[in-house]
């Protein structure tokens, strides 16, 4: 298992090989067979599968939400792609009513198989209408499964999984994940949906952190270690059905809870955990909770403001120093050197 | 002149429907059926026409006013009736009454109150059907109304697009709940148009002559099975009772006594009752047995409805998931 | 002040208010001007105001919505109203990405002083895509404002500052409190966006509401006085801006919250209290936080099933009870004498 | 013939936006425009000619591509490059970028990359001006993609049905990012067909030409001023360029090489350029001139641009809500 290759192309293969081993998926949405290949995780696909398989779409969100949906009441399985999730809240009604209620109203009669996939992203001055984190909004709504992964790995493993699940999921990936490499099995295997993923042990805090602030925690935990904190990092990969007991079993471990999101904190994803936390691991908890999120204003578009908008590595790991009551160092929230913190990295030269 | 089981059977559907639906209208108030209903007596002809045109194994999707499209496709009177009482016997399990009805037996696929919605997930459908090579009809219905709603635009444009196997059916009751069209449409333009603007291929027709529907109905039908693409289909009708509920409502002052009169005189049912017995195609007698045939059902279907067991309680958190 | 009128009354002389101090301001949407004038909420305004200044639409609510915010981008002060909040989530696009970011993303050029109602509720059989209640999505958009009325005096209040407020506010309105009066004062006043209010003070628990689950609150602090329980009751009235320092001086008198909603619990409003007392009264709190909200799915339809669906006063003061290690009686849970509970009272009798 | 004036100006104006369009392209290799920007270049004379058809005090609103109809409307330069280059003096403050142009005193009210969602917005001023019995005229571009947006046929059914001041403006360039016509909408039905069927006045023509454009622009902007509601034009023209970013893309093999060369044959502005010296309107050294000053202009608005500062830190927390 010593292969790698990057996020998006682990998304390719996904698809490729559900589309292979199952002639009713299919790839649906703007752009899914164009040269772009929705940043390649879709390239390539059309030669092998044919147009009618790799479909083009209207620009039309709300439609071909509901298109997907009655192919998928009738035997279909479709998998439909929104190059951003702006996009996608124009198919709010047909996700929010229909998608995750037919089976429900039914009675259990009709299944819905959808696969929703929405990119997520920030910087190179997308701005206020081109760079949200909306998973709450869809996390919120039972009869939606909701999954956001963070590595290449799980983003095959819960991409297969989500495909052959009876239920529709929206799948929610952030961008500056789509270049990072990790190992991935050739093979097709499944990342169950609701299972939060340990990445690192630790005693002293847990850090819940999701898609790509789950590196950023990670990081955070190295930096941590250098203060001789020991850090549980745990990346959620699904909001919905949410894995309570591999928090909670670590909050029972550690006392201590940092939760972080892509988005803004209040009605967000971190309210949810934090809820869960006291809750149910009120006894085990020895701090106040607290969480590293966007401030709470839409994106600005120029560059000199994505420094404090996106916080980083630094601010998780000062918000663990204040709950074990030491000052964080200023140097904690410079920004990195060598990249503007609208890139994911400076080979990355925009337009997007 | 069109055969007479074909005309026995349009004249059947319709009085089902309304045996069905006044049947509802006298029994509403008892408090016993607690769901929304929107009832579709006057607008027989339209839902019988069309609904017989389709084959069994043809899908159907509906609206908020899904009774006469649920009926005539075939869906069973039982469960639509144990569904509107809420209980565990109703086509949805009680989980979705009047609002929601679905038969998958008959190829009623489910209906749904958000105005418009269906008519993505039949295009949905129908673009399944091509998928697989079936040779399978989807019809959807809406009203006037669900004309005005981006969705049924951009459906549209997909079913052209891919032409898609399905027929779009609009009944036109110039009503959206109490606004005219005056308030919604502009004048002097039919909806129809719009249809035939996005390339799909048009029919407009009296939707209380459940001959003319039915006729055109079927060609439309055809048309779609032989891969020619989707039809819209316009019929103009009339609904009598209010919007949502058991009773009349022309005094509220969003439209006239008037207008009401003028429309109740094309009765559907009771004008083809007559061109029946005009015809000598039937006798006043083999249709008033019929009549009291579809009394008798609707009676036993109330018993069966009232007389079932509501829901258990565990079943409120039973199908959340699919497993 | 002896006055009493009923919550849709309230919101009628508000509008009737407003329109007639300021020209610039009109009122759309489904059915505004037709016989049931919005549960009577807009009835008689088109005699008094004209069918240019109380316009009726075509079915088309995302649209209707953009109209709205052109319309208030120059000069207009629209209050555009949705009959079921499940209609309203045709508009999610021009309301997240546009009303909540034209005078962020135009650094202030722009104003979108909109106020756009939203009915929500529930019983009689409305069902799954009748009846959610769907504040949170609303609520995590900064931009946006919120707010929930509960009482008839705040009904009007409120509407009367958002509509005066230069900012777009969701103003949700539950059906059930349509019918109840309260003291109302014949001229306009306001009731400040943001501003939560004490409903009843106690010193043991905080009991945090909103809409329609303040009364039932209200109710459970009754029933808590029996056990000797002094329960203050805080109504929320806005959701954003949220009043932080309203309940958190609560808490740290009291220590123990229980908070409920109208809704689903997970990634809902109760989420976002109850990580505001872990982070900011963590000091304060005696025992975990506890909610009272819907079961995790979407609402039956059959009368049969309302019963459970829909907490009451009792689960309330049960989630009390427990926190203060005491056993709640099983009569806490019967529903309530004289009505089934898909009625709001025995006088209601559908369909609506 | 038209009068000498107008023509220059439309020359003026086309050559204004290529020159921009042009340099923008050059400079964004450096980085320092760190934000989207989707270029008009080869449509210039479609937005010159409907732009200069408006008066200042009329409202002009649009999508993604946006940078033509904000200049042809009397946008500032400056402003536009420095919200490019994310700098506090840009028309937005630095929050917006190129995406989210803005000039009130020039009456661009403001454009946004969510494609379609402008529309309504427009409808909705152009409803203010009616309710506010102004003379004002709106009009809003956008592209052949937004026609497939439920929000365009909405919006068509609601300025018919107000007889709003409104002209809507489509530049028809036969993709939507890297999908052709073909795989978006059907054949053989125009997209002012559907217009029309919405009861909305539609004219139709050649995008570049800029004459030909400002004749017609300025008709549907009479009508529209003089209360005879909304007029529709769709205009074919072409990109140039990538969809977004400043290169070529003919290669990677979503259009031919020869379809490329083909309108880039019918370059707006040499076409232009070429008739109005035929036509003895204006010498070569006459419009020279112009082009140089055009330059000049640009220089200067890159250096306004460059040289101004970055927003504050604190200015992200301001106007989250108005006061
Ligand atoms: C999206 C949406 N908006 C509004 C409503 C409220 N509503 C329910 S039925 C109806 C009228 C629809 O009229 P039409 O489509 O003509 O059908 P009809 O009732 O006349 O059969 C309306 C507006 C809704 N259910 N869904
Ligand atoms: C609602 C929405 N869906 C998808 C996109 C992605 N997108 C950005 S520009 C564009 C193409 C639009 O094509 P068209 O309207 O013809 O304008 P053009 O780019 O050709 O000027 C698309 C699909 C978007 N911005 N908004
Ligand atoms: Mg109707
Ligand atoms: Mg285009």
């Amino acid at each position: 298992m010593t292969r790698q290759i990057k996020f998006f192309e682990a998304l390719r293969e996904g698809l490729d090989q559900c589309m292979g081993a199952d002639a009713s998926v299919y790839v649906m949405g703007l752009g899914v067979p164009d040269p772009g290949g929705i940043f390649g995780s879709t390239k390539g696909l059309v030669e092998k599968y044919g147009a009618s398989r790799v479909l083009d779409m209207p620009l039309a969100e709300n439609t071909m939400t509901g298109v997907a949906i009655g192919s998928a009441l009738t035997g279909l399985r479709p998998v439909l792609t929104h190059q951003r999730v702006d996009f996608a809240i124009l198919s709010m009604e047909q996700l929010v009513n229909q998608a995750a209620k037919w089976h429900y109203m039914f009675d259990g009669r009709m299944r819905v198989p959808l696969v929703v996939r929405m990119i997520i992203g920030r910087g190179w001055g997308q701005g206020p209408q081109h760079s949200q984190s909306l998973q709450a909004m869809f996390a919120q709504v039972p009869g939606l499964k909701v999954v956001m992964p963070t590595t290449a790995y799980d983003a095959k493993g819960l991409l297969i999984a989500a495909i052959e699940d009876d239920n529709p999921v929206v799948m929610l990936e952030h961008r500056w994940l789509y270049g990072i490499a990790d190992d991935v099995p050739e093979e097709a295997y499944r990342v169950p949906l609701g299972k939060a993923k340990i990445m690192r042990e630790g005693g002293d805090v847990t850090i819940v952190g999701l898609s790509y602030m789950s590196l950023e925690s990670l990081r955070a935990a190295d930096i941590l270690k250098g203060y001789g904190i020991s850090a549980e990092v745990i990346d959620l990969r699904s909001l919905r059905p949410l894995d309570e007991a591999t928090i909670l079993a670590s909050l029972r471990k550690t006392g201590r809870l940092v939760v972080t999101d892509t988005a803004h904190g209040p009605f967000g994803a971190t309210s949810e955990i934090m809820a869960l936390a006291a809750e149910k691991a009120f006894g085990a908890l020895k701090a106040a909770p607290s969480r590293v999120c966007l401030p709470d204003h839409p994106a600005p578009t120029s560059p000199a403001l994505a420094d404090d908008f996106y916080p980083r590595a630094g601010h998780i790991a000062a918000a663990v120093l204040r709950q074990l009551g030491r000052e964080p160092d200023a140097a904690l929230f410079a920004p990195p050197a060598g990249r503007r913190l609208d890139q994911p990295d400076s080979s990355f030269q925009g337009p997007f | 002149m069109m055969d007479a089981t074909t005309r026995k059977a349009l004249y059947r559907a319709m009085s089902r429907i309304r045996t069905v639906e006044e049947r509802i209208a006298d029994l509403y108030p008892e408090q016993e059926m607690r769901c929304p209903v929107h009832l579709c007596i006057g607008q027989e002809a339209a839902e019988a026409g069309t609904g017989l045109a389709l084959d069994r194994r043809d899908y159907a999707l509906s609206g908020h006013r899904s009774h006469g499209h649920y009926l005539a496709k075939g869906g069973d009177l039982k469960g639509m009736m144990a569904e509107i009482y809420g209980k565990a016997t109703g086509c949805a399990g009680g989980k979705g009454g009047s609002m929601h009805l679905v038969d998958l037996d008959a190829g009623f696929l489910g209906a749904v109150p958000i105005v418009g919605s269906t008519i993505p997930i039949a295009v949905g459908t129908a673009f399944s059907s091509k998928m697989k090579g079936e040779d399978r009809v989807t019809m959807v219905f809406f009203g006037d109304g669900a004309t005005e709603a981006g969705v049924f635009h951009e459906s549209l444009n997909f079913a052209a697009l891919h032409a898609l196997p399905i027929v779009f059916v609009c009944e036109n009751n110039l009503y959206s709940v109490y606004s005219p069209m005056g308030v919604r449409q502009p004048d002097g333009r039919s909806i129809a148009g719009i249809a035939a603007a996005h390339g799909v291929a048009t029919q407009t027709g009296d939707g209380n002559d459940a001959e003319a529907v039915f006729t055109l109905a079927s060609k439309a039908v055809d048309a779609a099975r032989r891969g020619q693409g989707p039809v819209f289909i316009e019929l103009s009708t009339y609904r009598w009772r209010e919007h949502c509920g058991p009773n009349f409502d022309n005094h509220i002052g969003y439209r006239t006594e008037a207008e009401y009169e003028e429309w109740r005189q094309r009765d559907p049912l009771a004008l083809y009752r007559a061109r029946l017995i005009a015809d000598g195609a039937a006798t006043g007698a083999e249709l008033a047995a019929i009549d009291a045939e579809l009394a008798a059902e609707m009676e036993d279907a109330v018993t069966f409805a009232k007389s079932s067991p509501f829901p258990p309680r565990e079943s409120a958190g039973q199908h959340i998931y699919a497993e």
